[in-house]
């Protein structure tokens, strides 16, 4: 079957991130396939390329970055609720003039319409939230 | 038929208590997150409303916060992370509750 | 609740408000999703619940703590087409608020009706 | 003698119940942000304990959400923001529940 | 009680655990302030109370959800001269545990005791 | 008096750092003095210099830069709380060598210690949580 996830807590304050990424893999390992992670209100946090955890814990956006790469599925963070909070790719940086983007590499900022787009492709959507 | 995941204690919130006004008999209900404290026989929802629906917990999450098969109510199974995929398998919605 | 009975086929998408408006985020990006999957051609419902139905009162004044509020948007909802407003009466008795303090027109759902809304829903938003 | 601040609603959180359990007589409580839905009539808490201290709602909160005076408990006074900083005056300790 | 009666004077800063262990950064961020209080020369108190309780638990395996959990911090707690230890009695009962079930040491305080405890500190930080 | 302000809530997701934003204004109007406003747990998102609201949104990360610029007082970041988070300075993305800092100008990252220092040396500290 096909999955996407919508995450709406961040990395760090709320266990909902991690929770979302032992489901995705579990997911995996049934053999299912995954279209898309949707990160939504405070979890546009995990986008941040900036996060930099203590040696011994996890980095949940890196890993949420493998995790894609290795099975191509798309991490996509909803555009509005990202620059709210200061969540930024290149472009958006320029538009608002600011001095820098921290949007992690593997993640792309878009409309919340991809996470409409998920509930209608997807065979299954799952929220984790705060 | 719904999967309903929750994921907030009773003695603090009154989430599971929403849920539970919108599950009906042949629905799912999986306590995940601090929602697993909800499995504790000295939590009151579950025994109002027992016979609902069917009632889980995630295992994983109830282990890392140290809770014993012994005081969670029987009638609540346990499963796994593979088990909780199994259950979005069987259930072709899935309403979360935080 | 004929309205309930009849419309299964047509109804895809139930947001539900369960959050009080004014303390988060939640009720103004919830009210977002719902916009967005109306303009996405999709049958969106809204379910008011919990602290939500506070989101309903009239009389908000959110710019005196610096917020915009939702009022704008949910008087927006009818050129979306959402037209299906549904409140938990159990969450209305509990509170004490009657009909006329709400600020929007909402269908009244009991105990039964209930699950049933979500049932008939394919996609359930729960803020 | 200590100010409690309390910022949220009863009818979903059980955070009041705990404040309530570590409040004295000459202390003061301010209901603000979702808090001041406690100050309804129908929000049971403070009935059950109001001879206790002193109530206080935050006028800018209250008003934000849509309260109106007449359904809130007459004996919760409103004060406004330059109110609170009188209370935190007042009370050389402050403990937030949120 | 007589603890609590005499120390008032030592008494500096209480930092209250109200939250679960495992769902959250609080219980961790909220250990994280009470070391650095005690590093600073101050007297720190603990009082678990609410879901704050379910910290004191044993047998926690915070491993299996990818998180390193408190069990450490909380054993180093003498080393930073963090003695009192406080848990309101109300929530362990309404919560069904025993003192038995606990990994730490903690004085059970009654509904009388909790207010003074409070009081009696020049600080308290509430997570 | 001598206040300091604790914020534990982000900038958008919460009310709290609002509240904290307008009760420091009616401190300084009543002619009291704020020492020090210090960021801790989702707290330090508002220390982010990307926050980037819509034009008719405030801009809560600017106004405490104004009110601390005006009023003369520290705006203090927990530093193991922000670097977890993804809000580094200059110094903070060298070390965990990162691509760029995001902490908006007027703001320090520094310990813990700074926010029992605040308890210690003001006449009053609040806190105001999500």
């Amino acid at each position: 079957m096909n999955y996407s996830i919508a995450i709406y807590g961040g990395p760090y304050g709320h266990q909902a991130s991690h929770s979302a990424y032992h489901f995705a893999q579990a997911v995996l390992a049934k053999g299912h396939h995954i279209q898309r992670v949707f990160f939504y209100h405070d979890g546009v946090y995990n986008a941040s390329a900036l996060v930099s955890p203590p040696q011994d814990e996890v980095n949940l956006p890196q890993q949420w970055q493998q995790l894609a790469n290795t099975h191509q599925f798309e991490l996509t963070v909803c555009i509005a609720a990202a620059v709210r909070r200061g969540v930024l790719d290149a472009n958006e940086a320029r538009r608002y003039q600011k001095p820098a983007a921290n949007l992690a590499e593997g993640y792309q900022l878009s409309g919340l319409g991809q996470l409409i787009d998920a509930s209608l492709e997807s065979d299954r959507l799952i929220s984790f939230g705060p | 038929m719904m999967l309903h995941t929750v994921n907030k204690s009773g003695f603090s919130s009154k989430l599971l208590e929403e849920c539970l006004r919108t599950v009906q008999a042949d629905d799912a209900i999986l306590l995940i997150e601090d929602g697993v404290y909800n499995a504790l026989k000295t939590a009151r929802t579950f025994t109002d409303q027992q016979a609902q629906c069917t009632w889980y917990v995630l295992m994983e999450d109830a282990k890392a916060r140290g809770l014993q098969a012994e005081h969670c109510h029987p009638e609540i199974q346990w499963v796994d992370y593979s088990g909780f995929v199994e259950l979005t398998e069987q259930h072709a919605s899935i309403c979360s509750w935080f | 609740m004929s309205d309930l009975e009849t419309s299964q086929q047509d109804n895809q998408i139930l947001v539900i408000f369960r959050k009080a408006p004014a303390g988060s985020a939640w009720a103004r990006e919830a009210l977002d999703l719902a916009l967005v999957g109306a303009a996405f051609g999709q049958k969106v419902s809204l379910l008011f619940m919990g602290d939500g139905v506070f989101q309903l009162l009239e009389q908000q004044n959110p710019k005196l703590i610096g917020q915009k509020g939702t009022q704008a948007m949910m008087q927006a909802l009818p050129m979306y087409e959402i037209d299906n407003l549904y409140v938990e009466g159990h969450s209305l008795v509990e509170r004490g608020l009657d009909l006329e303090q709400l600020a929007v027109n909402c269908q009244v759902l009991n105990a039964d009706e209930m699950p049933k809304l979500l049932q008939q829903h394919q996609q359930v938003f729960n803020f």
